[in-house]
């Protein structure tokens, strides 16, 4: 199935999910809303024609005054690829887990709430999962600060880049 | 295949047992010898029997991602050598075809060749390196050596062609960089002739041991719907029958041009998908990597490796997902650019990080003994799992 | 039951099997190399301590931007117009006092990204690779030639040249000014009249 | 009179002038020092051969640097490391029993020496119940493993003192039974007389009598002898690839190095047991190589039963616990039963 397609028989079934179609760049993606997403992603893994039932990978993006979520799914019996993005407010970073359609994602949400601090709704089991459980602050979000001090350690390292305020 | 949303209690198995005792909880690691690095596992063990066990990573983090934004395209390579340490060529090349894809280049043929041998050349010295650490999970202490011996070859070959031996920054964006040295390509063909005997030597002392298979077959059975959802992938994958490779399914780089064979397992001892699979897949995948190496170097053409690296990386805004067979699976590169001289996200989906987390769904009900084998068996490597 | 003898079978022949494997193994060959007193002979690839040779040094900072991790510290001072500091091994022409030229070994991440920018291959990579020290500052390495007191002689006269720059800058500015006011005061007066 | 008593009294006679009392004693401390003393130069020896034996097994060549010649000094260059160590006793230990276990299984080792048959003359102590003492101190060392294990307290020390327990306690069964096809034809549990019967050529030692059944028998008690020792395939106490270490996770320095010296001193024991029961003993094989004295072909014997161990432990991967008992439980008792059974109807028919 192509990429046209894939929007088309999704577009059929939720007419009111899909933002926007890209088929113009290397790897065609399909922009959706977070609410009704889980429904989405089921329907794209049960759906006999679609059969999306790997999730390659999904990862946070920081795109400045919005987050997102990209996840690249692909279909080991068709062969087939599609990317879905789902954006969110900064303020309101929230998005439906997909955990229970694809056990993998279980892990990468975990890691997107660990780094970029977006909350995946019915996820089984929130916690960060790189970083300690008491750390403040989301590192892969293009506004974090390094802090100085975590548990009283002093983690900024002097010769550490962009550090210093004497190189800034 | 069967399609099932996985209920939250898969991490607790229910064992209705009237003599169930207290349960006992066992931090496993992270200073532990068969977790293969820092990894923990916290276990819920009933005696000898594991109830469920949760691994505990980032021990090994270290921000690659946040320091691939603030680095050049360049030096994001130096970077992916430290990922999956046993190799480097394998991370360094699907980095390398990711932003070539971005950038539309083509590269020299000969690169290309030589990227093909020295990734399969690795892929073997992984493989080395898995079968060894199993089994000395296992128990057996010699193979561990013997592996050891002839991974040593392999590092000679790298250290001819780049200077290092184990974190190799070779492959670059647009070719290699350095081109093979005089004669490296005899050495080449003499080590896979010298190779493929050696692995009957490990069959004979390892694999088709009685004890060992009595400990490995049978144990830690990932069924193919479920190593697909939880997305494992590589040999993992294919010890359960599965038969995906990307070098063929979704070919990179020139390996649409060789011959062999995608290795899956049979359950020839015990289930399909059990550990003793999962090993043979490595093992049996070590010939093909040497008969790949065989052709490349064969057809290694003539031309300057270096030909096509590109002064100054210009990548044009956009993203992509770049997808390689490493070793451990497949190994996703998420690059987006936004035009300038840094990479403005590169995500990795790490094999090893995928692999790892089937293991809260295979572990409930084995052995503490079998826990050490599966986790040997998914063959992690930890700094790729923390990143 | 044929089962069960089966394996007790197959459990003895393959047990044979390996000790016969372990038994050759006893009467081949060690690999091993007894290193302090047998050393290797490393390709000459090999990436080990860095080396720079300062008489091809021209001070472009080409190493310092392509070093990932920053262990390279090189400050310069542009080389008066009266000066002559030589020619690099290709023949590029020097233009800079490398003043300073830290490595720090201790940092460096061997990935050889300094060596291939360099445009007169004056940084390399050398097979020599027992350097370890006791003290952790000593793997700080400074390949400048210059000694303090030619540094802060050399410094002393940049500063001075700046400033000097900075007030013929500033004097130059002022003119430019003044000469805008006049102008426009000229301006002015031809409006008017 | 013991034949310890007059072998003393033979090699000094100024030792009948003595008192009694006094001779007896003394003799017993000499014979208990030359003991000791041969434990601790053969566990030095015997590490240093593992390590050797190992190396060359696995394309490498061990130690060479510490005495010169093939590193022959490095043991005793890690003896005394361990002993100069700080003796780390954990926070929360039972500090009585976590000091007592080695001890108890060091000991235990050492006492299996009392009975072995060195030539005919030099027994320390010739029991006529000498086999069934060296089984029954032998499993002494279980108390002092599980001692140890437990107070501890780490939970894997208390996995490996469980292992151990259950392995130790099941593989008696095994090791008696097999003895005990011998000793049924042999009519004695005295180690001199099981030795003295095999006097004769090499097809008179026990291991071809009644062929193949004792030899079935010579591999049951071989087998579960490793297991009786917690050597590879049956190290699972240990295991340090699940257990970290075992039951001897937390002891370090001069308590780990008695472990160690018991581990080694019962493989001798073991190896000599089998030498002594099945294989001859001090005599030679065959006759015309009496020239050569009862104590270097006992101890010749037993250090190939020594290297075949090694040999084993180098090429071997370990069993799961559950194959474990199975190996037990499910082979090797109902094969020594049957022979036991078989040899007992060969003596009748």
């Amino acid at each position: 199935m192509t990429a046209q397609e894939i929007h088309d028989t999704i577009q059929g079934k939720f007419p009111d999910v899909i933002i926007e179609f890209n088929d113009s760049v290397l790897q065609p993606y399909i922009k959706c809303t977070p609410n009704q997403f889980n429904e989405v992603c089921q329907f794209l893994r049960d759906e006999e024609e679609l059969n999306f039932d790997a999730l390659m990978n999904c990862s946070g993006v920081d795109y400045g005054e919005e987050l997102g979520v990209v996840y690249h799914l692909y279909s080991m019996t068709h062969r087939h690829k599609i990317v879905l993005k789902v954006n969110v407010t900064r303020e309101n970073a929230e998005i439906p887990t997909v955990a229970d359609i694809w056990r993998t994602a279980d892990w990468h949400e975990r890691e997107i709430f660990d780094l970029y601090g977006i909350n995946f709704i019915n996820h089984p089991d929130m916690r960060r999962i790189l970083l300690p459980d008491d750390w403040e602050g989301y590192p892969l979000r293009k506004d974090y600060v390094q802090p100085q001090f975590y548990n009283g350690i002093e983690i900024a390292h002097p010769d550490m880049k962009g550090n210093s305020d004497e190189e800034k | 295949m069967k399609k099932s949303n996985f209920p939250e209690s898969q991490f607790e198995l229910q064992i209705p047992d009237p003599l169930r005792t207290d349960e006992m909880t066992l931090s496993m690691g992270p200073q532990h010898p068969s977790t293969h690095g820092v990894l923990q596992v916290i276990l819920k063990t009933d005696g000898e029997i594991v109830n469920s066990a949760r691994p505990q990573i980032g021990y090994l983090h270290r921000c690659f991602e946040k320091h691939a934004e603030n680095i050049t395209w360049h030096q994001v390579i130096p970077f992916t050598d430290r990922l999956d340490y046993i190799a480097s060529m394998n991370n360094n090349l699907g980095y390398a075809i990711g932003v070539e894809r971005m950038m539309n280049l083509e590269v020299n043929e000969r690169a290309e060749y030589l990227r093909v041998i020295v990734a399969e050349l690795n892929r073997i010295a992984s493989h080395l390196i898995a079968l060894g650490t199993y089994g000395l999970d296992i128990g057996a202490f010699t193979p561990f050596l013997y592996v050891f011996r002839d991974r040593e070859k392999i590092l000679d070959l790298f250290e001819e062609i780049c200077g290092a031996r184990l974190l190799y920054n070779y492959v670059w964006v647009g070719g290699v960089a350095y081109d093979a040295p005089e004669g490296w390509r005899e050495k080449v063909l003499e080590f896979v002739d010298y190779f493929e005997p050696k692995i009957k030597e490990y069959n004979d002392i390892l694999t088709y041991n009685k004890i060992f298979i009595e400990r490995t077959a049978n144990v830690g059975v990932i069924p193919a719907d479920v190593g697909i959802s939880y997305g494992v992938s590589g040999p993992s994958l294919r010890g359960s029958g599965v038969n995906f490779d990307l070098r063929k399914d979704d070919p990179y780089s020139v390996y649409d041009r060789f011959e062999f064979d995608v290795i899956t397992g049979k359950g020839e001892m015990g289930t399909i998908g059990d550990t003793w699979d999962r090993y043979w897949v490595r093992v049996a995948e070590m010939y093909e990597s040497a008969k790949i190496i065989r052709q490349a170097a064969e057809q290694l053409p003539e031309g300057d490796a270096k030909e096509t690296i590109p002064r100054n990386i210009k990548v044009p805004a956009g993203e992509y997902y770049m997808r390689t067979e490493t070793p451990r699976g497949e190994l996703g590169y998420y690059i987006i650019s936004d035009g300038g001289k840094m990479p403005n996200r590169v995500k990795v989906r790490s094999p090893a990080f995928c692999n790892l987390s089937v293991l809260p769904a295979i572990a409930p009900g084995v052995m503490i003994a079998d826990l050490v084998a599966i986790i040997g068996s998914l063959d992690i490597v930890l700094g790729e799992v923390d990143r | 039951m044929k089962q069960y003898f089966k394996n007790i079978y197959e459990a003895i022949a393959t047990i044979l099997v390996g000790m016969g494997v372990t038994w050759r193994h006893l009467f081949t060959r060690a690999v091993t190399v007894q290193y302090p007193h047998v050393k290797r002979e490393l390709p000459e690839r090999s990436r080990m301590q860095l080396f720079v040779d300062m008489d091809d040094c021209i001070g472009c900072m080409q190493c310092q931007r392509a070093c990932p991790v920053d262990c390279i510290d090189i400050k310069t001072i542009r080389a008066g117009k009266e000066e002559d500091l030589g020619e690099a091994g290709n023949g590029t022409k020097k233009k800079l006092h490398v003043v300073q030229f830290y490595i720090d070994m201790a940092k460096c991440c061997y990935c050889a990204d300094c060596v291939f920018p360099c445009p007169t291959g004056a940084i390399r990579m050398t097979p020599e690779y027992e350097f370890i020290t006791y003290d952790r500052s000593s793997l700080l390495i400074n390949f400048s030639q210059y000694s303090d007191e030619e540094r802060a002689a050399l410094e002393e006269r940049e500063r001075k040249e700046k400033e000097a720059q900075a007030a013929a800058k500033a004097a130059r500015l002022k003119a430019a000014e003044e000469a805008k006011k006049t102008a426009a005061a000229q301006k002015d007066e031809s409006k008017s009249e | 009179m013991e034949p310890l008593v007059q072998f003393f009294y033979i090699l000094l006679p100024f030792l009948r002038d003595w008192p009694e009392w006094l001779a007896l004693t003394v003799i017993g401390i000499v014979a208990a020092l030359l003991m000791f003393g041969f434990v601790a130069i053969f566990a030095l020896f015997a590490i240093w051969l593992e390590r050797k034996v190992s190396a060359h097994m696995q394309d490498r060549i061990g130690p060479m640097e510490v005495g010169g010649w093939h590193g022959w000094a490095q043991t005793i260059a890690d003896t005394i490391k361990l002993l100069v160590k700080e003796d780390i006793v954990p926070e929360n230990a039972d500090r009585i029993l976590f000091k007592l276990a080695p001890a108890i299984v060091f000991t235990a080792a050492l006492a299996g020496f009392a009975v072995l048959p060195w030539t005919q003359d030099f027994i320390p102590a010739d029991l006529n119940v000498g086999l069934l003492y060296i089984l029954s101190v032998s499993s002494f060392a279980v108390i002092g493993i599980l001692m140890g294990g437990w107070a501890s307290n780490n939970k894997w020390s208390l996995y490996g003192a469980m292992r151990s327990a259950s392995q130790m306690v099941s593989y008696e069964i095994p090791v008696a039974l097999a003895l005990l096809a011998v000793v049924m034809n042999a009519g004695t549990l005295s180690m001199r007389h099981l030795v003295m019967a095999q006097s004769g050529n090499i097809l008179d030692w026990n291991v071809f009598n009644f062929f193949p059944l004792t030899a079935v028998a010579f591999i049951i008690y071989f087998v579960a002898s490793l297991a009786e020792v917690n050597r590879t395939p049956f190290d699972l106490p240990e295991g340090e690839s699940e257990l970290v270490g075992g039951f001897h996770t937390e002891y370090s320095g001069m308590r780990f190095a008695f472990f160690f010296l018991g581990e080694y001193a019962n493989m001798y024991v073991v190896s000599a047991i089998a030498t002594t029961v099945f294989l001859g003993g001090w005599l030679p094989p065959f006759e015309f190589l009496s020239f050569i004295p009862g104590p270097i072909w006992f101890v010749g014997k037993a250090m190939t039963m020594v290297f075949i161990q090694m040999w084993l432990r180098w090429t071997l991967p370990r069993l799961r616990v559950d194959q474990l008992m199975y190996t037990c439980w499910k082979v090797l008792t109902p094969f020594s039963f049957a022979i036991i059974l078989l040899i007992g109807l060969w003596k009748v028919i």
